[in-house]
């Protein structure tokens, strides 16, 4: 479940598909549909869309660079202001699924190192809400202001308190059929009676 | 129904099968909780599986409902799920870390330091090779020529030897640096014997190796 | 937009992390043709740049493109080699029709390379002192009893235990058996542990 | 690892029963055991003494700390400490699951006992809590957890390490302001200008 993200890495390539605000620095031509605005041919310089992180990631490590990259909202001075005064207020699952992830690719596009201090601080102040997250009895809706990650750990927290207070609760554990088996079976079955 | 004492190969000392499967057990537990594969411990799974036969050839001579055979079969499925549950947990680490295990194992071969057994080694050798085929035949053959390449440095998937585990010091170790991200100066800690703590793996690996520490 | 249909194939591989989707052999296709077109353009707008030089540019973006495509075609691949690989574990080297069904013809012959490789290395355990291999799909739970009771749940057949017993495993029959020898066929889900 | 993995490691635990037979010594690979002499104490593994009384075969004697008043002591300095006091054994409630779960009648006012004991527990478990949270919050790269026990780790895991790694993952990438080429976030940023294109 680490998301340490390789090139295999399917969270990590999910992560790369979000789009970011974009400035191209050259004519692209032909690459008028990058801009959906726009019905040219080319892609002229100066021109500013919004196009997949990954893309950007590889305009932008050009040399020369043919991209400048803008901060997404989320990561701009008025919500990082938010974000530092009481970060569990902000609903992540809305405005930023993969808020630190992408931050990190994010971060080093802003010289002055303040969204690297938002992440940090943001993911501190955070950790108590997955820590309640994850030892409350409901399962985890999609109501939580929680981002994708942030979700994901709850979710691996919860499987360890729901294994250790059933280990509490009784004996031994009878062996179980395993997992892709029983999901396999399940599926079958639901599959055998829509017909 | 006694055992005799086992000699190792190599080792002139003899040991006590009790100490093999202590030896077995922590290699076990560690391994289970370290994020990179750990050297092998192949003379003591092998030590342990002669005991183990040994130990079943003589049950089958008691009579069935004799209170001793069901206590010995106990002993050996304990036995026999830490063998196949170390073994186990070293494959899953094979296989997801197939490329960069090859890499350093070919290395660790030159010095004589090898981490995988000869059995282990040709698995992985072998699961890359069919990894390479299959990915080859699924899509890298049919896609335009400049893109065909199997690239290993890609590819490769690095254990996390940043990841923080638990671990308890079997005797005292001092001088550990911890890197320190935020301010400009490392932090130093000192591990007293039997002290418990959370701190990331790589700056313990060798000490874990050694045995100075156990993972918890 | 670039990378479209591939994201959707990832998306595809993300959801049900619990049972494997048929493979997706027409989008699979579908994107290769998109590398082979990107391909082409590159190929004809690269042999043009001496004329229009910021045509170069352009070559990237779809260079960039292709480089998408194919570390998300590898990583769905992947993903799913990783699900054929806990098939193996579960449900043995004979895969159930309906199961083998998903896989392509090639993820197939993955399979059974697999398989062989696996079944090599488990005989070779203790090869040396003379034992004729190790089992390592059994003895995965830490033992708790020597007998289990179990109820069959579908019509398995005749099963010969180790004592030279052979019992009858019956839709719904009940039996008291050594909990080692009937671990993996409740792992199958052909015998459920009673508690 | 999960619970019962625990537990297993927890079962090799020596503990004190009173057999109801006679044998001789047991020769068992992790040690030797008895001669068993009906009504006499001997120790044995706990997997083994758990086997025994299930086949009605011994009782199991309660270790000394599975005593109303040593366990009242325990949980009020256990509430006083702002650490984690020293348990008295490092799989107490392994041992006090498996004991008092399958020999309760063995031991007067078991389930009293139970009872203070899971209170220890949830005292313990409310501290780990608290702990993790401020550790997260003033460093999150390093902790000293002396008296823990297995089970009690085990409890914070994957979550702990996790966030722990998370966080370093973060401050790693994060604090690279400027473009280096390296091994954590290769798979997107290959630096271009060197790589042939067709």
């Amino acid at each position: 479940m680490s998301r340490q993200s390789n090139y295999l890495s399917i969270s990590d390539i999910l992560v790369t598909n979000e789009k970011i605000p974009c400035k191209f620095l050259h004519d692209l031509p032909k690459m008028g549909f990058l801009d959906p605005s726009s019905t040219e041919d080319d892609l002229k310089l100066g021109t500013n869309v919004e196009i997949p992180l990954w893309l950007a990631e590889s305009l932008y490590f050009r040399k020369p660079p043919l991209v400048s990259v803008d901060l997404p909202k989320i990561y701009k001075e008025a919500y990082r202001e938010i974000l530092n005064a009481d970060a569990c207020t902000v609903d992540l699952h809305k405005l930023g699924q993969h808020f630190y992830e992408l931050g990190c690719y994010i971060a080093k596009h802003d010289i002055k190192g303040e969204v690297a201090n938002t992440l940090i601080n943001t993911f501190r102040q955070r950790f108590r809400m997955i820590l309640s997250a994850s030892c409350s009895t409901d399962s985890i809706s999609s109501l939580q202001p929680l981002s994708e990650s942030e979700r994901e750990r709850t979710a691996a927290a919860a499987v360890t308190e729901k294994a250790l207070s059933l280990w509490l609760q009784r004996g031994d554990c009878p062996l179980s059929t395993a997992n892709m088996v029983a999901s396999h079976r399940k599926r079958k079955r639901a599959e055998m009676e829509m017909f | 129904m006694e055992y005799d004492n086992i000699e190792l190969s190599d080792d002139e000392e003899e040991i006590t099968a009790q100490t093999v499967l202590r030896t077995l057990q922590n290699a076990w537990q560690n391994e289970r909780l370290a994020p990179e594969i750990l050297p092998h411990q192949n003379e003591m799974v092998e030590c342990m599986l002669g005991q183990i036969q040994h130990m079943e050839r003589n049950i089958n001579k008691l009579p069935k409902t004799d209170l001793r055979a069901s206590i010995h079969k106990m002993e050996l499925n304990r036995i026999k799920f830490i063998i196949c549950n170390y073994l186990k947990t070293r494959l899953d680490k094979i296989e997801k870390y197939c490329i960069s295990i090859l890499n350093d194992e070919k290395q660790r071969l030159e010095s004589g330091t090898n981490y995988l057994t000869p059995s282990e080694y040709k698995y992985a050798q072998e699961y890359l090779i069919n990894m390479e085929s299959h990915l080859k035949e699924a899509a890298l053959d049919h896609v335009p020529g400049n893109m065909q390449s199997f690239d290993l440095n890609k590819l490769v998937i690095y254990p996390n030897l940043q990841a923080h585990v638990f671990l308890k010091a079997n005797e005292t170790v001092t001088g550990i640096i911890l890197e320190d991200l935020g301010g400009d100066q490392d932090e130093e800690i000192d591990l007293e014997e039997n002290s418990q703590h959370i701190l990331q793996y790589k700056p313990i690996a060798d000490l874990l190796k050694s045995g100075k520490v156990q993972l918890m | 937009m670039f990378g479209e249909k591939v994201i959707e194939l990832i998306k595809e591989a993300e959801r049900n992390r619990d049972t494997i989707d048929q493979y997706n052999d027409e989008k699979v296709r579908q994107i290769i043709e998109e590398m082979h077109v990107l391909f082409k353009m590159n190929m004809a707008d690269a042999n043009a740049t001496s004329e229009n030089k910021s045509l170069w540019t352009t070559v990237q973006v779809r260079h960039s493109a292709l480089e998408r495509n194919k570390r998300c075609l590898l990583a769905y691949l992947y993903n799913r080699m990783n699900k054929i690989r806990t098939l193996r574990w579960e449900f043995g080297s004979v895969l159930p029709s309906d199961v083998r069904e998903l896989l392509s013809d090639s993820e197939y012959t993955w399979f059974s390379k697999y398989s062989t490789n696996l079944a090599t290395y488990m005989r070779s355990l203790g090869q040396d002192i003379g034992y004729s291999g190790i089992d390592l799909t059994e003895n995965l739970r830490p033992p708790k009893s020597l007998y289990i009771e179990v109820l069959c749940m579908s019509d398995y057949g005749k099963l010969e235990l180790e004592d030279g017993d052979v019992i009858l495993l019956k839709k719904n029959s009940r039996h008291f058996l050594p909990t080692s020898e009937c671990q993996t066929l409740i792992r199958q889900g052909i015998l459920k542990q009673i508690t | 690892m999960d619970p019962y993995e625990i537990e297993f490691i927890g079962e090799n635990r020596i503990v004190n029963i009173i057999p109801n037979f006679s044998h001789d010594k047991i020769f068992l690979i992790c040690g030797e055991f008895g001669p068993f002499r009906a009504g006499l104490p001997m120790n044995v593994p706990l997997w083994l003494g758990v086997m025994l009384k299930q086949k009605q075969k011994c009782r199991i004697v309660a270790p000394d700390w599975m005593d109303i008043e040593v366990l009242e002591n325990i949980k009020e300095e256990e509430k006083k400490s702002r650490f984690f006091t020293k348990m008295p054994n490092e799989h107490y409630m392994v041992e006090a699951k498996l004991i008092l779960g399958t020999a309760a009648e063995d031991k007067p006012r078991a389930s009293e006992i139970k009872t203070i004991i899971k209170d220890i527990w949830d005292i313990r478990m409310s501290k780990l809590r608290t702990s993790m949270d401020a550790l997260m919050k003033t460093g999150g790269s390093y902790g000293r957890l002396d008296h823990l026990t297995m089970m009690e780790i085990n409890s914070v895991k994957p979550l702990l390490p996790q966030a722990m790694d998370e966080l370093h993952r973060i401050k790693m990438n994060a604090r690279k302001t400027m473009p280096v080429q390296s091994s954590l976030n290769s798979a997107v940023s290959q630096p271009g200008s060197s790589q042939s294109i067709l």
